[in-house]
């Protein structure tokens, strides 16, 4: 019965961020706030786009399907672009912020690094924007139907899902590589992060064929995926070290330094 | 109260006293969970065929089922 | 794919998620609503309960269409994805295919039956082959030879499916949008391609949970267990309100015997039923015979008035007669505890008109009760009676004909006056023995089977007007029996010559019931408040439980006072306050005023309405079993009808137990392998990204 | 209900006095220049607000929490496990420990949403509308005109709040009065009213959605332990995480009974108005609220325990204890004596991360933001009642009135069950929430004035409420039709 399409879909669609939850911000009180606060950051930049959308629908006549397909592709551009405004947003707020910290308690080091304030961010933005994409299609799929009586494919919930997973994954990888570039000040990475997005976005306009948005869609995670390990200070070296093993007094040297 | 000034035996009569009250509550929960699960089973079971007591025994009656 | 297993953990989900989900976009992609769904619902009485049951979380199963009875094996047998959904059309809905599905109802989710747009040739009854058995008269205690139709079988076509009980929902399903979609999913996805399906296959669900279980003691005491709280409750008896008027005024506050008033009873039931919850035309077995009443009593308001004669004409009409005689048994119940403006002792006898509405040739039989006419006097009264009814028929194309001696009275409520005491009394049917009625309690029963047709050119409001041969034939039945009871009454047999039913009047009444109630002549003679429920369709002539008026119940009120009442010169104000005027006391006991809607004048939208003077009367029709509150009687009729959950049912695609537990699979694979590696990178972290330059523990 | 986070004045000079105390052994240890920046942490709590009984909910008794300040500087206090990394480094103290005391108030706030969401999503007596009102709100919504709707709305609101109001106002009067035994009975009788009727109401209900046979014997037995336990839980001593369970489990009640009884219309616009009311009562200075907690700390006493959801245990039940100076169960059992007026500043303080050294360091850096200097001083000379806490075993939490549990889960529960079942609108209120509770925190920490909590977060909630349910969702549904992905 579909209780396990349901269970399964929510495993691929939060599986991963909900493992990173765990292992890496469930223990640090201040990350779930910066986590929520991303989360709150990415809800009001979907507010307002659908606010737009909903203005440019009003003004259009409801019953050209054409013209409601457009505006909704307009909706999805500005809402990509919202998001990344915000994004920005939230950067210049947490620099602020920690000067401000900084200044307070004239101490050295921050409490929490920017680069890990831009992995939190990026998965709060994933968290929100993953759960309001699917958590609807989970509620649907408990039901004992599932999709295909009116011809639709039937793996809808199955790509939905995947589609979820990559796009959390992605706006982590985002989150990391926006706050280097503007750490940075490397505006190329920056349009490069917002056209990777909008690729993205683009992509699942011709969903009903999933091969030929979901396959690309992996393809550009892989790839922000790796350029987020190189700016996240990784490097082929500590890969390699790291999977042969040989770390044990490497890692004991580095220990004092934490 | 902290432990340390206390003489040894007043230490353990303290420990035997705990251990009584441990068994008696650990003897008094299995006597509950026993009747409990005896009760349950009993009026799960024999509720329809009770009728008339069934039904004023019954806190909410299931609709559709006998 | 077995659906029980996880029954529990989706219905847990299912409410989790279910509850006031509206359509959005997702769930109109997934489900199609069957917007019209006629369910069976259940019934219960003193000792069992009969119809239909869902699940409380509503039946899934695979749709099959049935072809032929032996695809039944496939459903039964050899199909390889059970509990089937069951797409069964009229002519395989016979009681061998109903009761094989009911024997193996765990392989049967439910049926649904595709109602024809025309009746079919074979006949079709689901009711019982002894009508009313052992309620009415003839008990072993009166005459073990006639009891439980030992003599005659009134209705041998019936098959018994309305009383029996079935595990499964059954829906009635019009031949519409809803099932071509239905069959149309049905021949995509799960026709088997040699003797293999695949998936996703089509699927479908109904949901009608019934409330009450076992039988009507049980149900009530559980309404009473509820203090009586209104919405916890879980089944009501059937009940509703029998009309009843009389030629001469009789006081309605004086409850009791009333000196010098003897009666002769008309009597017509009001009430049919079929297997389905919402449709019951009872075209033949209920409207053919008040009709008549209803033209016979409009024929006789003059004479009656202008040379009364010296006996009273009652006109009553009994509701729940199907369910074991309710609205008669409840009047001669009041009669005998004086709760009812007469009493046995004033009714002089009874004619009653059954089914007259097929008489094949001009025969009319006249059922007689031949234990009670053992009896000299009753005898004679009898003998004369029919002598009446023949004189009455000369010049008639209606010749009353009498059954043998020895055969008992057939279903009707006089039965129920004679199990008090006997009287003399004629049933007038159109048939001999068995009930001409092939459809005799059936969704079929309808203005087509009693050919109340009309030319396809003429517009609703000509229908109206165009006297059909059916409406001629019941006109003369009408007149018949409305010169019988005058004669019977004691009125002289010169006037009989003028009396006559109006044919005009017969065919608008058969419209009205028959194909639509809501038209220009029942809207004049209804109240303004009643006039909403007047419908655009045939009217559903089941009693329903006491909280709802049926639907015949006010239109034969108001009507019934429109034809044998008159109208006064009365205002508005006085006519709803039930005087003549300011201080008038008196007419309040003895006539009824109605305040009637009336015709717009040509020129304006405004109705001008007008006060309508009468004596009808209504009194309660629900079984003195629930005022008794003796719930397993067999005197009386113990009916109720169980309360259920909102009746929905929906199509949609189901797929394959392989594909969902793949997903389940890989759900769980991504979720153990995201949770491997961040367990690992976060236990690396500091080595994999220690880039010199800033030695803080980013974690990734 | 009043809720209101508040830099408890009295606890501050109070705390005055303990640094004082302290100050000197410090100065003999050679004071390290050690400086904690308030910064973003957000000590302190949210307070104040009264759980109050299911009828006239006004009890509004006011339980201010007050910045949870440690009894004294961390270095000095004996070896006890922080549950923050233990790392001696205190300079990233403050930021964590004030953000872990956020957490400690999420995981309550989010326990009580995710209980009233699962039970509105799955027992639908809670969300059908059977005509049953509370007598507060007598007029009805099914009106014919929106007009109308909305007049019977704005009058059910009036009265409501009217009714909280006159409840605040009595409770603030008997406390005023010092007639502690009244109030004490009050909260009893609505801590009992919640623990037995409104949860048989509740079990009733879910064993009907799913249609199980159960018989009075058990559910006697069961309500009438649940009913005991949290009895004795909430106004005696318990376990902590079982008083902190009852205390969610009676807010989760107390919001089903509201989204159950209060027609839609009027239970929004009675969260607007009771946030506005909140406001008002703690910030201006002849507000309820702000008396009744001036009184509580001049008389020293804490709030009353049914209002208060505190995160760490302002007693501990030790049995054992004998014979240490019994100022632990002097201070373990302040509930019981009514006498002590439910003054926030019970003398164990728990700075939550602002050492005295930070107080009085603020103090001048910043001034003294608190009110007067008169009244603190003159608290000052008055003789310290008890001796300077050495309490060791436990740490100061974070308090969170009852109140903002009941109206932050009323909100999203009532955001679940009305917004035709949309799950992301219930999502959104719930961020809108957390966020709004994050603010109120942070301008607590920054203005360590009385702040109420409910504006902020309520404002936010119906914002986003509103926002989601008309804006978002229409523009999600079509993105989910489409497949569209953003």
């Amino acid at each position: 019965m579909t209780a396990a399409v349901f269970f399964g879909c929510t495993f691929i669609a939060f599986g991963p961020a909900i493992a990173l939850f765990l292992f890496t911000i469930a223990r640090e009180p201040l990350r779930v706030i910066f986590l929520i606060a991303g989360a709150f950051f990415w809800l009001v930049s979907l507010l307002l786009s659908s606010l737009v959308w909903f203005i440019s629908v009003q003004i259009s006549n409801k019953d050209s399907a054409a013209q409601q397909k457009g505006l909704l592709i307009f909706g999805v551009v500005l809402s990509v672009l919202l998001q990344e405004v915000f994004r920005f947003a939230y950067y210049k707020l947490l620099k602020k912020a920690n000067e401000g910290l900084l200044t307070l308690s004239q101490e050295e080091t921050m409490p929490i690094s920017i680069r890990q304030l831009a992995y939190v961010s990026g998965l709060g933005f994933g968290f929100m924007s993953g759960a309001f994409s699917v958590v609807n299609i989970l509620a649907d799929s408990v039901g004992p139907g599932t999709i295909g009586i009116h011809g639709d494919s039937q793996h809808y919930f199955l790509s939905s899902a995947f589609m979820t997973m990559a796009i959390i994954l992605l706006h982590m990888f985002w989150g990391v590589v926006f706050f280097d570039a503007c750490e940075k000040q490397r505006w190329w990475a920056l349009a490069a992060v917002i056209l990777s997005h909008l690729l993205v976005s683009c992509l699942t306009f011709q969903n009903p064929e999933y091969v030929t948005s979901l396959v690309p869609t992996y393809v550009v995670l892989f790839l922000m995926g790796i350029w987020a390990f190189y700016t996240a200070g990784g490097s082929l070296r500590n890969l390699k070290l790291c999977l042969t093993c040989k770390d044990k007094d490497f890692l004991l040297a580095n220990h004092r330094q934490r | 109260m902290n432990l340390e000034r206390l003489p040894n035996e007043e230490k353990l009569t303290l420990c035997r006293k705990y251990y009584l009250d441990v068994k008696r509550s650990a003897l008094g929960l299995s006597l509950w969970v026993a009747v409990l699960t005896t009760w349950i089973t009993i009026y799960q079971h024999f509720r329809a065929e009770w009728g008339a007591v069934g039904d004023y025994l019954s806190f909410t009656i299931p609709l559709g089922i006998p | 794919m077995d659906f029980t297993s996880h029954k529990w953990i989706s219905n847990l989900l299912f409410c989790w998620f279910f509850i006031g989900v509206s359509c959005n976009s997702v769930e109109k992609k997934i489900y199609v609503k069957l917007n019209y769904t006629i369910p069976c619902v259940r019934l219960l009485n003193a000792t069992h309960q009969i119809g239909c049951q869902s699940s409380n979380a509503g039946n899934v199963g695979v749709l099959h269409v049935l072809q032929t009875e032996e695809n039944l094996d496939w459903v039964l047998r050899s199909g390889p994805n059970p509990p089937y959904m069951v797409i069964i059309d009229t002519p395989l809905f016979t009681r061998s295919v109903m009761m094989q599905l009911k024997n193996g109802s765990s392989r049967v989710a439910g049926v649904a039956v595709v109602a024809p747009n025309t009746n079919p040739e074979k006949s079709f009854s689901p009711h019982t082959t002894c009508p009313n058995q052992n309620t009415g008269l003839y008990t072993e205690t009166y005459d073990p030879s006639l009891a439980n139709c030992n003599t005659t079988v009134w209705n041998p076509l019936g098959n018994g499916l309305s009383y029996e009980e079935f595990g499964f929902p059954i829906f009635s399903l019009k031949d519409d949008n809803d099932t071509r979609v239905m069959k149309q999913c049905y021949f995509d996805h799960n026709q088997a391609v040699n003797g293999s399906t695949q998936y996703p296959l089509c699927a479908m669900e109904l949901f009608s949970h019934m409330y009450a279980v076992t039988d009507t003691a049980t149900c009530m005491r559980r309404n009473a267990l509820n203090f009586e709280a209104e919405p916890d409750k879980v089944c009501d008896p059937l009940g509703d309100l029998n009309i009843w008027s009389s030629t001469r005024p009789i006081n309605n506050t004086e409850k009791g015997h009333k000196k010098w008033e003897s009666v002769v009873i008309a009597a017509a039931r009001l009430d049919s039923r079929s297997f389905f919850y919402d449709i019951a035309p009872g075209g033949q077995s209920a409207a053919s015979g008040f009709v008549a009443l209803l033209a016979a009593a409009h024929a006789l308001r003059n004479i009656t008035q202008e040379t009364p004669p010296n006996r009273t004409i009652l006109y009553t009409f009994f509701q729940g007669e199907t369910f074991d005689y309710i609205g008669s048994s409840r009047m001669v119940y009041d009669m005998e505890q004086n709760q009812f403006p007469l009493d046995l002792d004033n009714v002089h006898s009874v004619v009653e008109v059954g089914q007259v509405g097929l008489r094949a040739d001009s025969d009319l039989w006249l059922h007689t009760d031949p234990v009670s006419r053992k009896n000299d006097s009753i005898n004679t009264e009898v003998q004369a009676l029919i002598e009446k009814l023949r004189l009455a028929a000369t010049n008639l194309s209606v010749t009353p004909v009498s059954p043998s001696f020895s055969q008992p009275l057939p279903p009707s409520s006089f039965q129920r006056f004679l199990r008090a005491r006997p009287f003399p009394g004629v049933v007038l049917e159109d048939h001999q023995s068995q009930f001409s009625n092939r459809f005799y309690q059936s969704m079929y029963d309808n203005n087509e089977y009693l050919n109340v047709s009309y030319p396809t050119d003429l517009t609703p409001d000509q229908q109206l007007e165009f006297v059909t041969d059916t409406a001629k034939a019941l006109t003369d039945v009408a007149t018949l029996v409305a010169r019988a009871l005058y004669m019977q009454a004691g009125g002289a047999e010169d006037q009989l010559v003028d009396i006559k039913a109006d044919p005009q009047i017969v065919t608008r009444m058969l419209y009205s019931f028959l194909v639509r109630s809501n038209n220009s002549w029942f809207q004049q003679f209804v109240p303004a408040e009643h006039a909403s429920h007047l419908k655009d369709r045939p009217m559903n002539m089941y009693i329903g439980p006491i909280q709802q008026f049926s639907e015949p119940t006010l239109p034969v009120k108001y009507l019934l006072a429109y034809l044998t009442g008159s109208v006064v010169n009365v205002t508005q104000e006085n006519c709803q306050n039930q005087r003549q005027d300011e201080d008038d006391k008196r007419n309040k006991h003895f006539y009824n005023y109605f305040w009637v809607q009336g015709t717009a004048p040509p020129n304006s939208t405004e109705r001008v309405g007008f006060c309508v003077r009468s004596t009808v009367r209504h009194s309660k029709a629900v079984s003195p079993a629930f005022e008794l509150e003796q719930y397993t009687t067999a005197d009386y009729s113990t009916w109720t009808e169980s309360r259920w959950k909102p009746i929905t049912g929906r199509i949609f695609l189901v797929a394959s137990h392989e594909l969902e537990m793949l997903t389940l699979a890989v759900g769980i694979g991504v979720l153990l392998t995201s949770l491997f590696l961040t367990y690992a990178i976060s236990a690396k972290a500091d080595i994999l990204f220690n880039s010199v330059r800033e030695p803080t523990n980013a974690t990734y | 209900m009043v809720n209101n986070i508040e830099m408890d004045i009295e606890s501050n000079m109070d705390q005055q006095a303990a640094s004082m105390a302290t100050q000197q052994p410090q100065e003999a240890g050679q004071p390290r220049p050690r400086s904690r920046g308030s910064s973003g942490a957000e000590g302190g709590g949210g307070g104040g607000g009264g759980g109050g009984d299911g009828g006239g909910d006004g009890g509004g008794g006011v339980g201010d929490s007050r910045p949870e300040q440690n009894g004294q500087p961390p270095a000095t206090r004996a070896p006890r496990v922080v549950e923050t990394e233990e790392d001696d480094e205190d300079e990233e103290m403050t930021m964590k420990y004030g953000a872990k005391h956020v957490i400690m108030l999420f995981v309550p706030v989010t326990l009580c949403m995710v209980v009233v969401v699962a039970t509105i999503k799955s027992v639908s007596f809670y969300t059908q509308n059977d005509g049953q009102r509370l007598i507060y709100t007598p007029f009805p919504e099914d009106t014919d005109t929106v007009a109308r709707r909305a007049l019977h709305s704005v009058l059910n609101a009036t009265i409501m709040i009217t009714v909280i109001i006159v409840m605040t106002v009595v409770l603030v009067l008997l406390y005023k009065y010092r007639c502690y035994k009244v109030i004490q009975g009050w909260l009893f009788l609505s801590s009992l009213l919640l623990l037995f009727f409104f949860s048989y109401i509740y079990l009733k209900e879910v064993f009907k959605t799913y249609n199980v046979a159960m018989d009075y014997f058990t559910l006697a037995l069961v309500i009438w332990n649940f009913g005991v336990v949290g009895m004795m839980c909430i106004h005696w001593k318990g376990p902590l995480r079982l008083q902190q369970a009852y205390l969610i489990m009676i807010s989760a009640l107390m919001a089903l009974v509201f989204i159950k009884y209060l027609p839609e219309w009027t239970a929004w616009l009675i969260l607007a108005v009771i946030s506005v009311y909140d406001l008002l009562a703690v910030l201006c200075p002849k507000g309820p609220l702000r008396i009744l907690v001036e009184t509580a700390q001049e008389r020293n006493e804490p709030i009353f325990p049914a209002l208060i959801y505190s995160s760490t245990m302002v007693w501990l039940v030790n049995m054992a204890d004998t014979d240490r100076p019994n100022r632990n169960s002097t201070e373990a059992a302040p509930p019981q004596q009514a006498v002590t007026s439910p003054a926030p500043s019970s003398p164990s303080q728990d700075d939550g991360g602002f050492t005295p050294n930070w107080v009085t360091q603020q103090e001048h850096q910043l001034g003294t933001l608190q009110s007067t200097d008169e009244s603190r001083r003159e608290v000052q000379e008055m003789p310290s009642a008890r001796p300077p806490v050495d309490d060791d075993d436990e740490e100061r939490g974070v308090k969170l009135g009852l109140g903002d549990f009941i109206f932050y889960s009323m909100l999203v529960g009532k955001a679940s069950a009305a917004a035709s079942g949309d799950w992301n609108t219930t999502l959104a209120c719930f961020v809108a929430i957390l966020i709004g509770l994050c603010l109120t925190l942070l301008l607590l920490a920054i203005f360590k004035k009385a702040l109420p909590a409910l504006p902020i977060s309520i404002f936010f909630g119906l914002v986003f409420y509103f926002a989601t349910d008309n804006l978002v969702r229409p523009f999600m549904d079509k993105l989910a039709l489409h497949q569209f992905y953003i």
